[in-house]
């Protein structure tokens, strides 16, 4: 491999990274994965309030061993709680919220992601896949502002950040910022601009493991 | 915890712009946010357009608003009504225009707007006058015509048990065009008869999810305008 | 006037007769007026559940005197009471009810009705009236069975059944059935078809009366 | 009073006939009809057309009807997950046709349907591999796909409680897809675990109000698929 793995942040450390970019009284939505640790990290003096698309404003975290209830469950078929002040709905509300343009973050994972912000997250496009699509689409579409948290490359070193995804699109221009292993960077009109390296990484490293320019740090920052 | 209480009708509609468009929740006077409504005379916010099923009775509520001269132009479905009597004078007048909107379509024009749908097809108007210029289409044999989503800058809202993140329930058919609007508009205030505490409205029994509510105001014995008309009270 | 009124069924009676179509376990919305008495004649053995479209499933009748709630009313802004099983909901799943074909049955008024089931009976079209149309048009467009109560003719004695309608429509081929103070008259692909006289009312008075052409009674009724 | 109550779940769905389009309520077992699916099952329908969020898991349920080959096609968001086992295996032998949907899209196409919307325009899929041969429209400067409402002859649905009217609740995040498909099927079926007396849902509280609902068999200790996983049984 001429790109060995570089370690950078934890996944951990990045759900902490992109929580803590998440204004006071968001209401968020957690893709199913890495981004669901975002939750353990809210910043102290913020709340944010979590839609599940299966129905239920206002979920909490996952029930004590022995507490789960079949009904009560997430998107990704797991069992969760809700917190006080929550409200149950049919899909069709509940997809009203996010076509509609309530949600206002929406933390997902990705396999590509371009530097015009095109995501690739539902569909390696391989022949004898089942397509599965659930609801990244209609997220990606209404949800106004989507993070994206993700390892910089894949497991056996081949970027993840990319100049056009080779993999079927999930929805076209519609990543705000990723947040790496490696880095943060921000999709801006002009392609991917380094926002934050993770400690004892370079900017060299970063640019060599994504398959897209990547323009340095504001000045300002 | 978050709390989106304001102390004032004054407060709750303090931003609404020259030029806003304004959905107003009710059907007559089930369920119309007066309180609300008579803040807005007061603020004074010109060259309105107001989404409501009707344009107001007597010389209260929505009716005082047109009166005042605020309103530009009125989306509705029923215009007229017995004790309707300012907008039809400025209507012939011609000092407020009309768009008339069946019912079932303004209903369903605010459910897409705050649902982002852009626009949907129904087969009513096919037919009719109020189709006219109106693009249909046929599908599986049958005629329908196009319609638009309706959204607001802001909706006025009257609720019967708000908690102080936004969740809300109405009273029988008080509830009508309230939760819809509540979703189709950048910034919904809504007067609540009763304060409750979070938790206290059983997420089974939520009407209106927090996601759609910003500000709330507490008007515990809200005027009852049957009574003000028989008196024939006015506004301001 | 060369057709003097006759009187035939009073309003009660026509709203009987009324009734007396509308199948058992019917969901039922009755337009604003003489329509309303049809509830007062539900038959023996059979029950109706109201729909008005201002956001009540299951409306029962006018409270007693001092028991209204100004939140509980129908869609002509009347106090009405509630009935057991009965339902409240926004005006976005009620008019979904209406224009998704789930209620059986509407009975309105009428200013015109035409030999093609053409309705009018939102507006006179007159140049200083102020349109309005409420829930006509989705009723009219969305309600499987058409039912029209309706006087015969004007109070000058001018028909309002007619070839064509001279007022603007309320919705085109949709009347079913016809329940005039003189006649019940079906509204065939072939144009007016007697169905009923009222008592000591003749065929060729309604004929008369009737600005179209108007068949026979069906030989096997 | 209007009872609409069966005495079997055999009795629900013998209607159901070769080639009907049926909706099954849940997300996952989430509101899964487990009990109506099982008997429909016994009743032996084929070529049938099946609208559901998923494709079942294990072998009962959803799974199990599909497994003893009685569904044509599958309309679906997701029919991928982790005990997902029988669906991928027919589908990739082309033994069974699949048309995929975004589950906003899904949920959307079956309000439609049961709200006589024929279609709509959507922002989902747009630029996507799923909007191709799909009409496309620009509305105020952005692009949308048409898509169409959803009917079905048939729902099997599983609510919390009902009146015999057929009033419905649900229980927490049962309720999913299960009041959309009470609006969008010629006949709806449900299976609730606890009947009540009519007038015993607030009428505030109803979900499903009594119109959408055709038949009602009580079950009032249903099955929980993910135990039946867990011990590999299957159905019949």
């Amino acid at each position: 491999m001429s790109n060995p793995q570089l370690t950078g942040w934890s996944r951990e450390q990045m759900a902490q990274l992109a929580a803590s970019d998440i204004p006071d009284r968001s209401y968020v939505n957690l893709g199913i994965g890495m981004p669901e640790l975002v939750a353990k990290y809210v910043p102290k003096g913020r709340e944010f309030i979590y839609h599940t698309e299966n129905g239920l404003l206002g979920m909490g975290p996952a029930p004590e061993l022995g507490d789960e209830d079949p009904e009560l469950i997430n998107a990704g078929k797991k069992p969760v709680t809700t917190n006080p002040g929550a409200s149950f709905f049919h899909h069709g509300d509940s997809f009203a919220m996010i076509r509609g343009g309530h949600i206002d973050i929406c933390v997902l994972g990705a396999m590509q992601v371009s530097q015009h912000g095109d995501l690739a997250n539902w569909s390696t496009g391989a022949p004898d896949a089942i397509p599965a699509v659930g609801g990244a689409m209609d997220l990606i579409a209404g949800v106004k502002t989507i993070f994206v948290i993700t390892q910089h490359t894949t497991k056996d070193g081949t970027p993840k950040l990319v100049e056009q995804c080779t993999y079927p699109l999930t929805g076209k221009q519609v990543v705000t910022k990723i947040y790496s292993n490696l880095a943060i960077i921000d999709v801006t009109s002009k392609g991917f601009q380094l926002s934050q390296l993770a400690p004892g990484i370079t900017f060299q490293q970063v640019a060599d493991r994504t398959d897209a320019p990547l323009m340095p740090q504001k000045l300002e920052q | 915890m978050i709390d989106k209480q304001v102390k004032s009708t004054a407060q709750a509609v303090a931003d609404i712009c020259d030029g806003a468009h304004v959905m107003i929740g009710g059907f007559g006077e089930a369920g119309s946010p007066t309180e609300l409504i008579h803040a807005l005379i007061d603020q004074g916010a010109k060259d309105l357009t107001i989404i409501n099923n009707n344009t107001g009775n007597g010389e209260i509520g929505l009716a005082a608003l047109i009166g005042n001269g605020q309103v530009k132009k009125m989306i509705c479905s029923y215009p007229r009504f017995s004790h309707s009597k300012i907008f039809p004078k400025l209507y012939r007048a011609g000092k407020i225009e009309l768009e008339l909107v069946p019912q079932g379509t303004l209903a369903e024009r605010i459910r897409a707007g705050g649902a982002g749908i852009p626009a949907f097809y129904t087969a009513t108007t096919v037919g009719t006058q109020l189709a006219t210029g109106k693009e249909t289409r046929t599908i599986e044999g049958r005629d329908y015509v196009l319609e638009y989503g309706l959204k607001a800058d802001f909706a006025l809202i009257k609720c019967e048990h708000a908690d102080p993140t936004g969740n809300l329930t109405y009273n029988k058919t008080a509830r009508n065009f309230n939760p819809l609007m509540c979703m189709a508009a950048k910034l919904t205030i809504v007067q609540a008869r009763n304060m409750v505490e979070v938790g206290a409205i059983d997420p089974e029994h939520v009407i209106t999810p927090n996601i759609f509510v910003d500000l709330i105001v507490e008007v515990s014995d809200p005027l009852i305008e049957a009574q003000m008309i028989a008196q024939n009270e006015h506004y301001p």
